[in-house]
């Protein structure tokens, strides 16, 4: 692991967030490679980088997920570090493997703590054993209605008692309260002993309004390891997020503290390094455990906003084997941070809208940051994602946050294409979404009422 | 002349007249061994100014790796261009020291090498896409080149 | 010719003519050993849609004050517009309950006054820029009007 | 004076801060009444208000700067405030009256204050007696050699003295220790009674290599003054500011504390309203008061880049009778900002280049703000001043916001017209401006030596 600062770094990404890398390594003196396929000779972080070499045909297999291409790229520019930015090869364990075999850093998590949050069986497990909160339940079958009872005061309910050979919603029996507890029980084990030929079923807390909360740690290779405070990203889409806050409406700060001192405490156990993200889903102050992303996210900057922080400038300079240089005590929250994400879509039908912007216009002003790589005469190519801009607004207060995130919209110009602005317009300006009293499922329910 | 090439100014004049007087951009001829191509850049009308401003003020594309290729004047379009299906760093000639696999002029047979490129340690052989003869080689050896970059013609 | 390329000049306009009239952007002609390639960049098409795009897609001005002036429809430009040389309220007569001071159809003479406007309390006379008859009144009477907001027009 | 928000507010201005204003009042809820010259008819904040007025030709003194117009404009759309902005009116007593006298809010000072302001030599008299520091010096004629040296010795030298009848550089003389200050001393009056036949001399601190250093101030009308620091704005070429920082590379924590304690007590005892700066000059860690400007300031934004205020929606807030909310001990510095003022010329020459921008692209990303009127297929008007963009960035240190700045001004487009970019970058590249080793004099020379 080198010690001193990177000279020069590969790029292995595209759109909005390879300009993002690109920016960040520029403002640390770090020349910079980008990287492209045919689609994207004309992209602006290949304009803007010092050097860029185009590596593939438009299909992402033959190019940005073309291992081979990307570090004959980096040998050939001589490149000290890779960049994986998020999706195509960011979490692939496999290639941070062979960017270290080639003498290379890759910015991200070591190869074994990839793989290991890859698998979702293997992630939970090590977050039991680190201690991180899962979903609250029985941790094996039941043996005894006392025993569910039991257990269910303990998580409280709602609770969900499911078959232990299940799936498919067979076997699956909600109670409210320990009075329909008892039916619950006995409906749920004819269900498994019909459907499974096997009675054993185990209790979990039900959770039918939950938000998703979830929190950004970074880690020094020197077992350093602090966390950013959470980010709501509850408003989803088909799994897809839409808006994303820094806090979150719903937590306290407190709740915050427990969670990251936890979290923190896990991670540091496990030797973890770089950046990285829990995902939980959250009710009634209870969190649960879904998933971990070991890598930058698309929304991280609303964390940025609110800590002060430059989290890829914090990544690239772990990875070249610094100390944070302070701990969590130093880490402060201020305001209200929100990202809407722009997609090439329409904004009713969600169908893709990819093609040439006539006219590109930022909002700008106080507290708002623009993330894009659009420019007027650009064409969105049609192979990719559609994200195209992540417009950020900070405030002293969410309410503030939304005021200018709605002039912001209102600004904003993208002429030609088809976005998604009309539907942040009308998602800022909804009630609901203004007394942040949403779970991950008002999205869609809001969506389905437009239409 | 020193390069073996003689050319009829009057006839690159006359197509260049055409040009101007049709809107044409570019003309190319073909006869037996010869060609000629006059090409002209449109920049006279102003609604072109504002045509392109979009595209043109931003910035250039950065230089492609660190030296840009000599072949950076040739169009990867061009009919008779071999483009690289990788990225990596060329050789013409299986060894060092070797002989290379062709020169300018050598006759080739499709599915003839026609150069190494050396990609994660492994080296691949560039073959000729049809027969013809090397008009021209594009890359020096040893430097590295991108996808779709031309690297020799063949025609 | 020493290039040993001969071509017809008026084939190749005919080309270009081709090219013109159907949106087609490049012709190439192989016969034998000869070839023939005529190109055209097309820019007319995109020029109007850019050159345009970026006023058209920027918002759109605000509404001029509370309620959009009736007059709007009408062009400052009109050659027998009377503008407003103010900000401020238009009156058609010189006080409430009394005759306008014209109506459409009135014959006035230069100097004539139109209309009064009032801004900060002092009522301010406009007059006929120039003699003939009142043809069209744009503005209601006790509404605003801003600066340069045509108010009648007389031809 | 009201004591509910504004419902409607005129802005008296047009540009960039027109547009400034425009998003504080959106922001807010409050709607806008954007005025222009015909010249302007199509200008970014004249798009964006929610109503626009006509008010005049191009030339400003029948537009921007005519009263009647202004407010018979008020007066037409119901608004119930006017905010001047900075230039044009805003520091006319006589407007602020008219539109105190026609029942309208005035966004600035009290006018009384704009006047006192507006006179130099009634301003510092003002301020010595509110104990604001001036150049320091004997505060009359000096009877003796013996008395000039105590003075010089408690002052420190370099010293100048300066004949009291004079003027144009005659009996001036500087000594920089007391073995220099017999001889200037008999110079000067010697000179002193050859030109105005009078002897008569006053001694006051030389300041040879100056910076100009201003403090930001903000009143309530309930007697709450607080200062947002100090902005450094020493890089200016024929008295136009170009570059302005937050905070002064050459200012402690403590000094800014101890102007700002100073100030504040001066102000709340005169009874100041709304935003106002002190502008000082700086040397050796004395300051001496030049003028005071009664209005906001271009360069707002770098103090709203490391205070985390929005000085406009405070200006509106207290304009309406609102208490401020927060003491002094609440406002807190983090980090660095600059400001690098984009104008309409020859970087070289500095002949103004008004026309057609073709395309306008703004650089993005973390710690980025633009505050620009600008927009692809705009029109720079020639009527007026050249400022066209105000390009900010907020960076954790001062070298992490030069190098932001550098990154910002290689992404920024404003093709068709010439501007100042290529300017703001030479000086970004400098190493004394890296270094913040700068006077009032340096751009000049910079300028002179680049050309």
């Amino acid at each position: 692991m080198p010690t001193r600062p990177f000279q020069k770094v590969l790029i292995a990404n595209r759109g909005e967030i390879a300009l993002r890398i690109h920016r960040a390594c520029q403002e640390m003196g770090i020349r910079t490679v980008a990287v492209h396929s045919t689609a994207d000779a004309s992209a602006m972080h290949v304009r803007l980088a010092d050097e860029s070499v185009c590596i593939g045909p438009p299909a992402a297999r033959d190019s940005y997920l073309n291992m081979a291409a990307l570090l004959s790229a980096a040998a050939i520019t001589g490149a000290e570090a890779i960049h994986p930015g998020y999706g195509f090869l960011s979490e692939n364990a496999n290639f941070a493997e062979m960017v270290e075999a080639h003498g290379l850093a890759f910015i991200g998590p070591k190869p074994e703590h990839i793989r290991m949050m890859g698998d979702k069986i293997s992630a939970k497990d090590a977050m039991r054993k680190l201690g991180v909160p899962l979903v609250p339940g029985s941790l094996g079958a039941l043996e005894t209605l006392e025993e569910a009872k039991s257990v269910a005061a303990e998580i409280k309910y709602p609770i969900i008692i499911k078959a232990a050979a299940g799936g498919g919603g067979r076997g699956m029996k909600v109670a409210h309260s320990e009075e329909e507890l008892e039916e619950a029980w006995r409906v749920a084990r004819t269900e498994a002993r019909t459907a499974f030929g096997n009675d054993e079923v185990y209790l979990e807390k039900y959770l039918d309004r939950p938000r998703h909360i979830e929190l950004q740690v970074l880690a020094d290779t020197h077992g350093n390891v602090v966390h950013f405070g959470e980010r709501d990203c509850s408003l989803q889409r088909r799994h897809q997020k839409l808006v994303e806050e820094a806090g979150s409406p719903a937590l306290s700060a407190a709740e915050r503290d427990e969670l990251g001192a936890n979290v923190t405490r896990g991670l540091r156990e496990l030797g973890y390094r770089n950046a990285g993200t829990l995902e939980f889903l959250w009710q009634d102050g209870q969190f649960a455990f879904i998933e971990m992303n070991t890598r930058l996210q698309v929304e991280h900057p609303v964390t940025e906003m609110v800590c002060g922080v430059d989290l890829v400038r914090e990544q690239l300079r772990v990875a070249a084997g610094e100390e944070l240089g302070y701990t969590q005590s130093e880490i402060t929250f201020s305001g209200h941070a929100i990202e809407c994400r722009i997609t090439a879509e329409d904004p009713e039908s969600f169908a893709p809208s990819p093609g040439k912007v006539n006219t590109y216009h930022a909002p700008g002003g106080l507290g708002v940051r623009v993330d894009s790589a659009l420019y007027s005469g650009y064409s969105v190519p049609p192979h990719y994602d559609s994200l195209v801009a992540k417009l950020v607004v900070h405030g002293a207060t969410r309410a503030q946050a939304i005021a200018r995130m709605r002039r912001c919209l209102a600004e904003m110009v993208v002429d030609g294409i088809k976005t998604t602005i009309p539907l942040h317009i009308r998602i800022m300006n909804d009630p609901q979404f203004q007394a942040g009293d949403y779970t991950i499922h008002w999205l869609e329910r809001f969506v389905a009422r437009q239409g | 002349m020193n390069s073996g090439i003689t050319f009829d100014p009057a006839a690159i004049r006359e197509l260049a007249k055409i040009l101007r007087e049709t809107d044409l951009t570019e003309i190319e001829l073909v006869e037996k061994d010869s060609r000629i191509r006059v090409a002209r850049q449109i920049t006279a009308a102003a609604i072109t100014h504002v045509a392109t401003a979009a595209p043109m003020a931003m910035p250039a594309p950065a230089p492609a790796m660190a030296a840009p290729p000599i072949s950076a004047e040739f169009d990867a379009k061009h009919p008779g261009a071999v483009t690289s299906p990788m990225v990596g760093v060329a050789y013409l000639s299986p060894e060092p020291g070797a002989a290379p696999f062709v020169q300018v002029g050598t006759q080739v047979a499709a599915g003839q090498t026609l150069l190494l490129i050396e990609a994660m340690k492994t080296f691949n052989q560039i073959k000729a896409p049809k027969s013809g003869t090397v008009t021209r080689i594009l890359i020096e050896p040893g430097t590295p080149v991108e996808y779709g970059e031309p690297l020799m013609l063949v025609e």
